[in-house]
């Protein structure tokens, strides 16, 4: 038993716990919708997902710290319908330029929020409720509420859906969730093995140890903002490839998608714990269910109430298996190591 | 002898005048007309902001503004769509009170914005709705873009077209559950389908909402497709709707496959019908639709025309309509505007060059 | 101290708005000497460690390290000149696994992480310390003393010159304390310089070289520990005469109040119990994480006894929550007063009210402010509580003031039982006494009094009888005469010492 | 000390938003001359009463350092069951108690599953929101219910004294009681002390949990009310009403000077900033911004109102420092915080 425990640190027991849900999710809607178990599914769910997981990467960044970060929505649109009206002026443009330029512009974003949280000392929740607002607003201004056509843009970015990076028989990997699971990859590692990572912990677990350890928690914030903006903008390079028509409304709503992912994935909203891949799997969890729920055909009006359930269930299942593990999972008494006793004081 | 001549044509001249006179006199009254140069403040109000075609119906009406001459300001202003309803009352209500001389409503919902277009009424404001009306009592008129029957016939015979003699299974993409008018499109294509052979081979298998969100819609979209393996078109009679299908059947690379049709913007669904996403759609002309409300607003707002059943007037250059009882809304007055425009890969280029809008439906055709 | 200074503090001043924290205090370190530092709270012991590990900036004044004046601007410069912390509350990371606590401060220096490396280092300097701690196991819910020595191994794990201890064995046990010591020589070998705060008296003088006395942010005194006598020391912290410590009146035993019979809560205790008698202290004693918080909790209905009997007042009763055992009459002053004592940043006089604050209603319901304050001033003048307001947010008072205020809103609640957890730890001198004066007093109103300490001179000054518990288990009660810090000593130690390693491990 | 009290009362957050309620005034006077009509007046709180008192108890459930994001869905699901009661015979005062029951129903299991299971009441409500307009949904699916008896309509549509319907004083008594129990009552004082410190007030015997379910059933109790005044107001109901609406709320509670961590604010600064708000989108909408642009200035005013007092605090500890000689300049007493969200949130 100790040696498992050794092996396998709490967050791996967590993001376990998570797969089970999930199997028994697929489990159950496998025997409910017939041809479920197709490799369509599969595409389905994972380019449904894909701009999901990307924002909820970031956002995850911002939660470890101790705050939210309720503006990725409207980055995201921002960042859309800027590249979507850049492409329709601009003839050819390399996609890792337009890459370039959109973690450029969401950066920018997600840097003012960042600036404004750590240097200017506000609540995140505060900040990112206001420049949501007014992020929706320059985008009103900016597009003059006039919307982004897909005959505009070029071919290249409306064909990115199909492209497929990797294919196992008829299972795809297509090109967005690859951009979404790449960015799931490399920050996994980075909060991992980098102390930059490991300080994000730190300062969500305990800001006042932090600032005695030397860590200059200012700065980390605002780095973890500007990703998550990145991210997100990346985010509006994904949505503007996925649905070629951008509007003011892009994006809008999705910061609560994307919290719920992370929060169902097992990231704490009170900072310290919690992994970008718990983000990814809550990210999952909830587009299955999403899609499955489409595929049921139950009456219309009842997804909304059972998507609400399912949500519910699922934090809840995780919170009771996470209880009861806890405690003798990572617990540690302190032992005295064998010592002749002084009686005399 | 000239004169003679010049007496003959005088004669010639004055019968004619006079027979003309005459023949005027049997036929129907003169069609009213606008006086330009007017001073009114009138405000345009679509259900959200955001959606394109609106912006064309403003288009329009900033058109009709040049022509009118109108000295007061025309105000173009619309909620946002978490906050449809509230937003499009707090608007009307802000109108009121500053006292705009006509508003000018595609209403987010036919009751909900009644005791405010009615205080507006007794305010004597004109109230005018367009693209989706309110409970009669709440407003002068409706400019029916088209007959909201015909709209169901026109989605039928274009899935005919698509589907051909020997039928098939079809899905309809709606925008909300709760979108009145394209509930009433779906029910009259619903009965059209039931009572009319000619469409016996049509099998409308299902019907699902993507909420006029291009997320929602496009999953909504592919859902259909895995749900029904023998699925050949989907009828999406919302301009998101088409668009977003139509974007997912290509990302699928289903467009042989499956066909996108029902209510689309050129301006999004071109390339659509180039790659053979889309065989065929229809919409009418919001730019024209725009420029019809605002001439109607502004000959009730000037009382040069009363909201009466059969009074006839002429809109600029779309040229005369008359008003007539709303079949579809008991004691309800309308402007028939008309007609459908159905696009294809034809005419399509002459509209991307800016020629004509599409081949023209008339109304009757249909009916039988 | 023949070699040369290695850390000299001139003249150095710092002002927080209207109050002087320091002026122009000045202190020497020499490599490889204990320097302990006294003074009540409120003398700027605390502004003065601040400055040194660069946390705030001196108004003027200036920092030497072996002459060459340095300037700290954040506790990453302080570390890097070898000046490290251990701070009086331990601040470890709840989230992060013991490994990384240790090694946090050591991350700037390499980017990438080596975790095999990180554990194996971990295990090393634990070892050094003599402790053994699942250096993979989250830090959240360590013990106290866990905790501290996580903090410890932090200071030693990046090479110190200078260590600054503020109270490290304010929640340590006696026998931690001897482990600490004996890490506190090693260092001072290793010509480290150690600045040692504490309010003990006995530890000062048992491993200080030279004492400085502040007192106001002022400098007071320094002198070789030999020339300085304890009283002489009280005597310069606080300005005037105090005599030894207070020694409990004996006080009338009255009836039972609470009877307690083969209390468990596995894994924590077990098999507990006593009978306390109304008017007498009982005194709980053993060292940091025996379980007799836990004890306390359970009576308290915090964490319930999962078995046994709990008899009060004559009836059997079975305490769930904090709201019944207050109703009761029985109320719990807990070790940590900012966490579970007080609301912070409510007023003094709100917190005083709060577990009463029904019996402040007018017939609409509505609390009366001016009775609420007629109580505090009540409080603050029966228990001398230093404010210069009664609106004053309870954050704002010094560790003693505050101590005094949980106290007076416990006593406002006209309680039958008391139980006190750790009453003076980490409080100055004379509020230390004050509150020793009270417990006195209120033994003699008939209150029956449960107070858990790890100081041992107090336990044996006031208690009546003395319960001493190791390792959750109840190891006997001993009477006022026969209770000696010997044998109270070796009852919480205990005989053998192999068998609590495999039980500590049993209960892992 | 006279001195150092006043100037803490100008610091105070209260003043802050009366002296940005009194510029909001002006302006909007400058801008429209309608701004006075009686009837416009009366628009601004009609016209979102809704809003207004769903911020009543958000204040309260924020304070307690909780948040409640499914206040809007159970305003939609309240308005629903009253709406299609009444169409199913019952009368509206059966109507109305299914509803407020039903709401009741909504906030206990927030509070159960936030209070019992632990469970982040963002979490929660989050679902909540989802569910409880589904719920709505079902019951209602694609129609809209309506054509309530004139008397009903009027109360939320004509005017009761001058053009305000009664609603409006609904909501003036509701605030006078809110203000009173969050001021003056225990359960008041038990909400700001387990907002601050939760452990500590459970410690002092208080039941926090209680405390919380009863804030969530009350939080959904108002909001079913609110929902039948929105029945009242458009005299017809469907499943999307008030969609969104927690947002606005939220943010004037904020702007309101409660602090997002819970344990300080104070119901007078939540009434300030109301009527800063919605004066403002009056204001706006007066000279016909888009809603977009509204919220969006909404929004700068919310950063805006923290990190000014944030950086004019500042300024005073530097300017301090610098007079540090002659402390009487600076001697503020117990003041030296002001009473904002900025203190808390350092």
């Amino acid at each position: 038993m100790r040696r498992v425990r050794r092996l396998v640190p709490l967050q791996r027991l967590r993001e376990l716990s998570l797969v089970l849900i999930l199997i028994i999710v697929i489990v159950i809607f496998g025997n409910q919708i017939d041809n479920y178990y197709t490799p369509r599914t599969f595409n389905r769910i994972s380019s449904t997902v894909a701009l999901i997981t990307l924002v909820a990467v970031g956002q995850t960044l911002v939660l470890l710290t101790r705050n939210v970060d309720l503006s990725v929505g409207s980055m995201v649109g921002f960042t859309a319908y800027y590249l979507g009206r850049h492409l329709s002026k601009t003839e050819d443009m390399s996609p890792m330029v337009l890459a370039a330029m959109a973690m450029g512009i969401g950066g920018a974003m997600g840097l003012i929020n960042g600036l404004l949280v750590a240097y200017g000392r506000i609540p995140a929740i505060v900040v990112t409720l206001g420049t949501m607002a007014i992020y929706r607003g320059a985008l009103v201004r900016y597009s003059d509420s006039k919307s982004v056509a897909t005959r505009e843009l070029p071919p290249w970015i409306k064909d990115l859906p199909q492209e497929t990076l990797y294919k196992f028989g008829e299972y795809e990997l297509r090109a967005l969730p690859g951009i979404a699971l790449g960015a799931v990859i490399i920050f996994f590692f980075i909060l991992l093995y980098s102390s930059f990572g490991r300080r994000l912990y730190a300062i969500g677990s305990s800001p006042e140890a932090a600032h005695l350890a030397g860590i200059h928690a200012p700065r980390m914030v605002t780095l973890a903002f500007t990703l998550c903006g990145a991210l997100s903008g990346l985010g509006g390079m994904v949505y503007l490839a996925r649905f070629g028509t951008i509007t003011v409304e892009a994006g809008r709503g999705l910061e609560l998608q994307v919290v719920a992912a992370a929060v169902v994935g097992g990231v704490s909203i009170t900072g310290g714990s919690g992994t970008v891949l718990g983000a990814m799997l809550g990210a999952i969890l909830i587009g299955t269910l999403e899609q499955s729920l489409i595929r049921m055909q139950i009456n219309e009006f009842w997804k909304d109430a059972v998507m609400g359930l399912c949500i519910i269930v699922a934090v809840s299942v995780d919170r009771i298996l996470i209880n009861q593990l806890t405690p003798w999972w990572s617990r540690t008494e302190l032992q005295r190591m064998p010592e002749e006793p002084h009686a005399e004081v | 002898m000239k004169m003679r001549k010049l007496q003959l044509l005088l004669v010639v001249v004055v019968l004619l005048t006079l027979s003309a006179g005459l023949v005027r006199a049997q036929d129907d009254p003169e069609p009213i007309k606008a006086e330009p140069g007017a001073d009114l403040d009138m405000v345009l109000l679509p259900k959200t902001l955001g959606n394109a075609v609106f912006d064309e119906a403003h288009e329009g009406a900033m058109e009709a503004d040049e022509e009118l001459e109108n000295e007061g300001d025309l105000i173009f202003n619309a909620p946002t769509p978490d906050n449809a309803i509230p937003g499009q009352i707090e608007i009307i209500e802000a109108s009121i009170t500053q006292e705009v001389d006509a508003i000018m409503i595609s209403a987010n919902d036919y009751e909900q914005l009644l005791p405010s277009t009615q205080k507006a009424m007794d305010d004597d404001i004109t109230v005018v709705t367009w693209d989706s009306p309110v409970a009669p009592e709440g407003e002068d008129l409706f400019i029916a873009q088209v007959d909201f029957t015909e709209v169901g016939s026109v989605m039928a015979n274009m899935a005919l077209d698509i589907l051909g003699e020997e039928g098939g299974q079809f899905a309809i993409l709606s925008a909300t559950p709760d979108a009145s008018n394209q509930n009433a499109w779906i029910e009259a294509m619903k009965a059209l389908l039931e009572e009319d052979d000619t469409y016996a081979n049509l099998e409308l298998v299902d019907v699902v909402y993507g909420n006029d969100d291009p997320d929602d819609s496009y999953n909504e979209a592919l859902g259909l497709v895995d749900s029904y393996p023998d699925l050949e078109l989907i009828m999406a009679p919302t301009t998101v709707g088409i668009a977003a299908a139509a974007k997912a059947m290509q990302d699928e690379e289903l467009c042989g496959e499956i066909a996108v049709s029902g209510l689309g913007l050129p301006s999004e669904m071109q390339e659509f019908v180039e790659n053979g996403c889309s065989q065929e759609f229809a919409l009418w002309s919001f730019k024209d639709l725009g420029y019809l409300t605002y001439y109607v607003s502004y000959l009730l707002a000037t009382d040069a025309m009363d909201a009466e059943e059969g009074v006839t007037f002429e809109a600029g250059r779309m040229g005369t309509y008359t008003i007539e009882a709303d079949p579809n809304r008991e004691g309800g007055l309308r402007v028939l505007m008309g007609p459908f425009s159905l696009y294809n890969a034809d005419n399509l280029e002459e509209w991307a060059a800016g020629g004509d809008e599409g081949a023209t439906v008339e109304a009757t055709e249909e009916a039988n | 101290m023949t070699a040369d200074p290695l850390l000299e503090i001139r003249n150095v001043s710092k002002q927080f708005g209207a109050t002087k924290a320091l002026d122009s205090v000045s202190l020497t370190l020499y490599p490889g000497e204990v320097h302990a530092l006294l003074g009540e709270n409120g003398a700027g012991k605390s502004t003065l460690i601040k400055i040194m590990t660069g946390i705030h900036q001196p108004d003027s004044g200036e920092i030497l390290l072996q002459g060459h004046p340095i300037s700290l601007h954040n506790s990453a410069q302080a570390q890097k000149h070898g000046i490290a912390a251990i701070y009086q509350e331990p601040l470890v990371f709840p989230d992060l696994n013991i490994a990384e606590n240790i090694f946090i401060s050591h991350q700037r220096r390499n980017p990438l992480v080596r975790w095999g490396k990180l554990y194996r280092d971990a295990e090393k300097v634990l070892a050094q310390l003599g402790v053994a701690l699942d250096v993979r196991a989250l830090a959240r819910g360590l013990p106290l003393a866990a905790q501290q020595t996580v903090e410890i191994a932090k200071a030693i794990s990046m090479d110190v010159r200078v260590l600054i201890m503020d109270e490290p064995t304010a929640s340590l046990s006696i026998h931690e304390v001897k482990q600490l010591f004996a890490l506190v020589r090693n260092l001072r070998k290793a010509g480290v310089a150690i600045l040692f705060i504490s309010h003990r008296m006995d530890e000062v003088f048992e491993i200080a070289d030279r004492v400085t006395v502040f007192r106001d942010g002022q400098f007071v005194s320094m002198a070789p520990v030999a020339e300085v006598t304890p009283e002489r020391a009280i005597r310069d912290m606080v300005g005037r005469e105090i005599g030894d410590i207070f020694v409990k009146e004996p006080s009338p035993r009255g009836d039972v109040i609470l009877s307690v019979k083969a209390l468990s809560r596995e894994p924590r205790f077990r098999n507990i119990n006593f009978e306390l008698h109304a008017g007498e202290v009982l005194g709980l004693a053993g060292l940091v994480g025996a379980g007799r918080t836990d004890v306390a909790l359970a009576l308290f209905g915090i964490a319930p006894a999962h078995h046994g009997h709990i008899e009060y007042l004559g009836k059997e009763v079975h305490i769930h929550s904090p709201k019944q055992a207050t109703q009761m009459g029985m109320v719990y002053v807990p070790e940590d007063r900012r966490q579970h004592g007080l609301v912070l940043p409510m007023s003094l006089m709100a917190n005083i009210s709060l577990p009463s604050v029904k019996n402040y209603r007018n017939q609409f319901g509505m609390v009366q402010h001016h009775k609420e304050a007629a109580t505090a001033e009540h409080y603050r003048q029966q228990l001398s509580i230093r404010t210069s307001s009664l609106s004053m947010p309870a954050g704002k008072l010094s560790g003693g003031n505050q101590q005094k205020v949980v106290l007076s809103k416990w006593l406002n609640t006209k309680p039958r039982l008391l139980i006190l957890d750790e009453p003076t730890r980490g409080i100055d001198v004379g509020a230390k006494q004050e509150v020793h004066r009270l417990i006195n007093d209120l033994a003699q109103q008939g209150l029956a009094i449960l107070m858990i300490s790890s100081d041992l001179p107090e336990v044996l000054a006031m208690s009546d009888r003395v319960l001493v518990m190791r390792e959750g288990q109840q190891m006997g009660i001993f009477e006022r005469h026969e209770a000696t810090q010997e044998t109270i000593m070796a009852a919480a130690i205990g005989q053998s010492v192999e068998k609590p390693v495999e039980r500590a491990a049993e209960y892992a | 000390m006279q001195r150092s009290k006043l100037w803490a009362r100008l610091k105070s957050w209260e003043a802050l938003l009366f002296i940005i309620l009194c510029v909001v005034i002006f302006v909007n006077l400058r801008l429209s001359s309608h701004y006075l009509d009686l009837n416009n007046l009366a628009n601004i709180f009609h016209l979102s009463i809704e809003k207004s008192l769903m911020v009543l108890i958000m204040a309260f459930v924020i304070i307690n350092g909780e948040i409640d994001l499914s206040v809007a869905s159970i305003m939609a699901l309240g308005a629903t069951v009253l709406a299609e009661r009444y169409e199913a015979g019952w009368s509206i005062a059966a109507g109305l108690a299914l509803a407020l029951l039903v709401g009741l129903g909504c906030g206990l299991l927030n509070g159960l599953f936030v209070a019992y299971m632990g469970i982040p009441s963002l979490i929660v409500t989050l679902a909540g929101q989802i569910g409880y307009r589904g719920a709505a949904r079902i019951i209602l699916e694609d129609r809209s219910v309506g054509d309530f008896p004139k008397w009903f309509t009027s109360l939320g549509q004509d005017g009761f004294i001058g053009p305000f319907p009664i609603t409006s004083f609904l909501f003036l008594a509701l605030f006078i009681l809110g203000l009173v129990v969050l001021q003056y009552s225990v359960f008041g004082r038990y909400v700001y002390a387990i907002g601050n410190n939760r452990a500590a007030a459970e410690y002092a015997g208080i039941n926090a949990k209680q405390v919380k379910v009863t804030l969530f059933m009350l939080s959904g109790l108002i909001a079913a009310l609110a929902g039948a005044c929105y029945a009242a107001r458009l005299g017809n109901v469907r499943a999307n009403a008030a969609e969104g609406f927690e947002l606005d709320v939220i943010t004037i509670v904020l702007l309101g000077g409660v602090s997002i961590f819970g344990g300080t604010g104070t119901m007078l600064g939540v009434g300030l900033s109301l009527l800063v708000v919605l004066n403002l989108r009056n204001g706006m909408s007066l000279s016909n911004v888009d809603g977009n642009t509204q919220t969006s200035v909404v929004g700068s005013l919310l950063i805006l109102s923290v990190l000014i007092p944030n950086w004019m605090q500042r300024l005073q500890r530097l300017l301090s420092h610098l007079f540090a000689k002659n402390p009487k300049l600076f001697n503020r007493g117990g003041a030296a915080e002001p009473k904002s969200p900025v203190s808390v949130h350092q």
